[in-house]
């Protein structure tokens, strides 16, 4: 399955490796704080509400 | 305005020779340069125009961030943009100021530091030329660097980070005029471009200098 | 629809709830087709295209190296309209935007320099060389930089919106002076810019040319970077534009005590 | 010409802070800005001087009228007192210092750098820049901070000449000055919170 | 103590990110470098040890003019001189924040640097020894040249000018131990000779420092 | 312990101010000291609090024991309010910070950033930090600056209650404070210029 890459198969895989981290990264950080941020905000709307 | 430029100068006189300090700020740089790369008196030559261009900027840069946060922090940006005087204007002079202070001695002094660095004879015109040229338009940009920044406390940094990026264009042209004159060869190109960028910052900056200033002060 | 209704159903969605709103609907679609292209040209162009006859097989480092620096570039570019947008019309989401868009730009050209640095191991020797194309993107690097430093620094969102936005302005111009410097500077290694061309596909110039085995998984990578990268700017500027709603919540009640 | 102010809203660091603000400062008058710590005199007067736009309203008759004097002076500590006045002297368009010398006191200490000043001699020298600068308007914010009580006197003096020759002033100050002034008490026109529910465009 | 500590590395991470941007002018500095010199990979390699170096120390510099200012201006050293801490505690700790934040985030990225610089592969390692062993000197002699010029306003370039001379024998042997790593030669000597600087002025410098500051709070 | 001061004289900028003041502050005293602008309280002050060495004369049981309070707060803007007083605390011992909190009312203002208050909540959170101190002596120059009525009060208050529990406080100030306490007045201890011909080791 795995093709032969032949004499550069570090600087392949690796530059894949290195990519799809930093691209995965950025995606879940991304996802984390959106996450984090919405229920804040929902917590702080409610709080808000209720208390006047 | 003219009151304003004669007052920064003698604030700069006053503050412990403002004058002197970016010259002698240039002059530690150029001998520590020695230092690091080591004494061989070839290799000084051919890197000669770079580190005097190099210590001229950075002599530029590490005065900037006083260059406006002085006047802020004791409330003299609130009044003078109360004042007559358009904020353009303002900075306009400002950066005049920063120039006859710190660009302009700079320009005088180099030959001496070419010495001290081996450069090849018939680079001195040149590196003059060059700085001559070019740090007119270090003193706008960095203008406009310490606009940005003026308002945050250790502003120094991020100044630093934000403005040089801009001062590369300058520094690329002004090296290359002054290399290519070490070496004797044709220099007209990056002139006419190290003079073009000078006038375009100098005609375009203070307006955004001045906008920018003005939404730090509200 | 007549053109100024047109203009009118644009601005619409600089109200942050219309925005978030819509983005809720049309972000599920953005991921999964991102996503599938990505999933689809990298591994097309992983496994199923032969080995280039110069480069060997790091011809494969190509679908991660050109959509990214592409869209290194083009995230500045995003940036320069909606700060443009927020300076004349002052709306909140087009700052928001930009600023939700700067980490991605900062990512993008990382990957875009450090598959560039591991490809330039073995076919120009070296890690780094100061090319014009590579020197450019390092400096536009530090412009993403700075620009997402200033926004850290500065506290009071509308300063940061504008200070930002007069530096992303200014920074443009300089950049592409920069370039220009670059190039007077040293003509470099670096490919020229052949994919894009009008020529590249159909061309005959074999040496410029991009074959259509590498150029069909590269588009396929190009279009899920860009799908990616909408996908991204679309969530992020939500987050951003939350972030922001739970600062005036709290200064709201602030006063109010 | 008369400063008129009219339904003003301003804020500070994006919370609204005073609203529904309105007045009229004739020539010849004085207002007397008070209100407790923190609700927004210091904002009211930066605004008015144009330093910072207002969320809506209008503010009539401040272009190029005004003089404004904040916490800090804009006083360098390296320039002699002469020359600090001197050069504000300069930028507002060229007036003799000697008038602001007198009505401060300031003689003794004209070749002092500021910098060697005590506070309240600090402060004398800030108020003195108003006299330089000719213009009709004085916007002061607590202005007699430091100051003794000899030298609060001399400051209602000023303030009394520059009423009768026409002027006006806008003062922010806690304590008592002994001026025959208006009071604008700013408490009543606090901003009231918005409701919670209305996610709008500016945020605020 | 660590209460100081712990404060004045908040402190640096909220200005903006204390920690990143020391780094950033590192980066800068190197980037500059070829603009200024020329891109010729064999030129850069041969003074790439000394321009780290030099970075390093110009990263550091720049830094310092905030390091003991901030807390003149807003009065926090004079009480700070009233509390039971000694003042050679204080300006210790203000040190090692100091290297916390600029030093050692130096120390960690030199070798990206190097790399940006062509730095022959055996150099890498001597690099960052000789960075780690040399950058703590930089900060405490910068702590004392901040406290020489706490009280001058527009004391940055003063600062400068006084603390370059110092730096020189950090540099030479820091840049001497990086040349000869990167060359294969042997590197004891210089290595010594830097750890043995570093830790007599660890040593020593902070009571001169805290003597200056006394003199300077009067 | 009492805070003996005698025939002190002290120099600023290198001209002698001062000379021949001598007082005594007994735990649950206050001291109010009073003068003219520039006559040197606030060199008189910097001297007790230690930061500068007196010309002549002697000052006893100051060592360690006491809080000063300049012009400048030493308040770090980026810090909130809360870490600005645990670090205060921290540097002086830990105690706990509710009390100071409680005293000068900032609950409400604890988490902003201390750089977004307004000129009077930041000098409260400036005599806040007094109350973490957990010194005895308060030395404290013109405390009241930018304060409105009600925040005087609860300065008052609350030097009050120190004085309760045995504390002492020096105060230069030029209003009034509604506090029980002698007054000393300086005015009389100007120090005189000595004859010209006197050219001693001193350059005095
Ligand atoms: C480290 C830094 C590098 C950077 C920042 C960089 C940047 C770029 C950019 C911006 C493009 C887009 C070109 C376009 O406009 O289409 C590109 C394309 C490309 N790069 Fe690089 N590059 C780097 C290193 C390398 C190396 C070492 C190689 C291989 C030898 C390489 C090979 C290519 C190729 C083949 C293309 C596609 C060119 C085309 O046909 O459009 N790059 N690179
Ligand atoms: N930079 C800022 N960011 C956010 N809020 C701020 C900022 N500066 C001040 N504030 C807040 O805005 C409100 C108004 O402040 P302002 O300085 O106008 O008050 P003031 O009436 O002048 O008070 P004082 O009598 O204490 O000087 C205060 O509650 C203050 O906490
Ligand atoms: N750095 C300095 N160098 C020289 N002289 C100074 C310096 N600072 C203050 N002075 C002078 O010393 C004298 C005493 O100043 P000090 O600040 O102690 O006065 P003060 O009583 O606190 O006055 P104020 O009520 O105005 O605060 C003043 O006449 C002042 O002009
Ligand atoms: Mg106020
Ligand atoms: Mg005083």
């Amino acid at each position: 399955m795995m093709p032969d890459l032949g004499k550069y198969t570090e600087a392949v895989l690796s530059s894949y490796a290195l990519s799809l981290l930093l691209l995965g990264l950025l995606v879940v950080l991304s996802l984390w704080r959106g996450r984090k941020v919405r229920s804040e905000m929902e917590q702080t709307e409610l709080r808000i509400s209720r208390d006047g | 305005m003219i009151a304003l430029l004669l007052r920064d100068l003698k604030l700069a006189m006053r503050a412990g020779g403002g004058f002197g300090l970016g010259l002698v700020f240039f002059l530690i740089v150029t001998t520590l340069v020695p230092f690091a790369v080591g004494p061989q008196s070839d290799l000084l030559a051919s890197i000669a125009p770079g580190v005097l261009w190099l210590g001229a900027l950075l002599a530029c840069l590490l005065s900037l961030d006083r260059l406006l946060a002085l006047d802020w922090e004791d409330g003299t940006l609130d009044l003078l943009a109360t004042a007559p005087l358009p904020l353009e204007a303002v900075v306009s002079v400002k950066a005049l100021a920063h120039w006859i202070t710190t660009g302009l001695p700079l320009v005088l002094a180099a030959p001496v530091f070419g010495v001290l660095l081996n450069l090849p004879a018939p680079g001195f015109f040149w590196l003059v030329a060059s700085l001559a040229v070019g740090t007119p338009a270090l003193s706008v940009v960095g203008t406009f660097g310490a606009a940005l920044t003026v308002g945050l406390k250790r502003g120094g940094l991020l100044l630093s980070l934000l403005v040089l990026p801009l001062y590369v264009p300058t520094l690329i042209f002004g090296a290359e005029v002054a290399r290519r004159g070490a070496q004797g060869m044709e220099t007209g190109t990056p002139l006419l471009m190290l003079a073009g960028i000078t006038l375009a910052t100098i005609a375009l900056l203070p307006f955004a200098s001045a906008a920018v200033l003005r939404v730090n002060l509200r | 629809m007549s053109i100024a209704t047109k203009a009118n159903a644009i601005w619409q969605y600089a109200n942050p709830k219309k925005f978030l709103a819509t983005t809720e609907r049309v972000l599920p679609f953005f991921w999964i087709s991102a996503a599938i292209c990505l999933a689809v040209g990298l591994v097309w162009g992983f496994f199923f295209t032969p080995d280039d006859f110069r480069q060997g097989s790091t011809v494969k480092i190509i679908y991660l190296h050109v959509p990214s620096a592409l869209m290194a570039i083009n995230c500045w570019l995003m940036m320069l309209v909606t700060s443009l947008v927020w300076l004349v019309r002052r709306h909140h989401v087009s700052a928001l935007a930009a600023r939700a868009a700067a980490p991605i730009g900062v990512v993008m050209t990382l990957i875009a320099l450090i598959t560039g640095a591991i490809w330039g191991q073995p076919m120009w020797g070296t890690w780094w060389a100061w090319d014009p194309r590579l020197t450019s993107f390092l400096i536009l690097f530090l412009f993403y930089l700075g620009y997402i430093a200033l926004w850290e620094a500065i506290e009071d969102p509308d300063t940061a919106a504008d200070l930002t936005s007069v530096l992303c302005l200014v920074g443009s111009v300089f950049a592409i002076l920069s370039r220009y410097a670059v190039n007077f500077w040293n003509q470099g290694l670096h490919q020229g810019a052949s994919v894009m061309r009008a020529g590249a596909v159909t061309g005959t110039d074999t040496t410029e040319k991009v074959s259509n085995v590498f150029f069909y998984p590269l588009f396929l990578c190009i279009i899920g970077f860009v799908l990616l990268f909408i996908a991204l700017v679309l969530y992020r500027t939500g987050t951003e534009i939350r972030a922001r709603r739970i600062r005036a919540l709290l200064a709201r009640e602030r006063a109010g005590a | 010409m008369t400063l008129t102010v009219t339904d003003l809203a301003i804020a500070r660091g994006g919370v609204p802070v005073l609203e529904g603000l309105g007045f009229a400062l004739e020539p010849g008058q004085a207002l007397v800005v008070r209100g407790p710590n923190g609700i927004g005199k210091t904002t009211l007067l930066r605004a008015i001087a144009g330093l910072q736009p207002p969320l809506s309203g209008r503010i009539e008759g401040a272009e190029d009228r005004i003089a404004y004097a904040g916490h800090s002076d804009g006083i360098k500590p390296t320039l002699s007192v002469t020359e600090n006045l001197t050069f504000w002297a300069a930028v507002f368009g060229a007036r003799g210092i000697e008038g602001a010398l007198d009505a401060y006191d300031l003689h003794e200490l004209a070749d002092r750098h500021a910098g060697n000043l005590s506070a309240g001699q600090k402060r004398r020298l800030g108020l003195a820049r108003l006299l330089v600068t000719g213009r009709p308007v004085w916007v002061l914010d607590e202005p007699t901070v430091s100051l003794d009580k000899e030298a609060v006197g001399k400051f209602a003096d000023a303030v009394r000449a520059h009423l009768g020759q026409g002027g006006s002033a806008l003062i922010a100050t806690h304590i008592d000055l002994g001026l025959d002034a208006t009071t604008l008490e700013v408490g009543p026109f606090r901003a009231l919170p918005k409701p919670v529910d209305d996610f709008d465009g500016d945020f605020l």
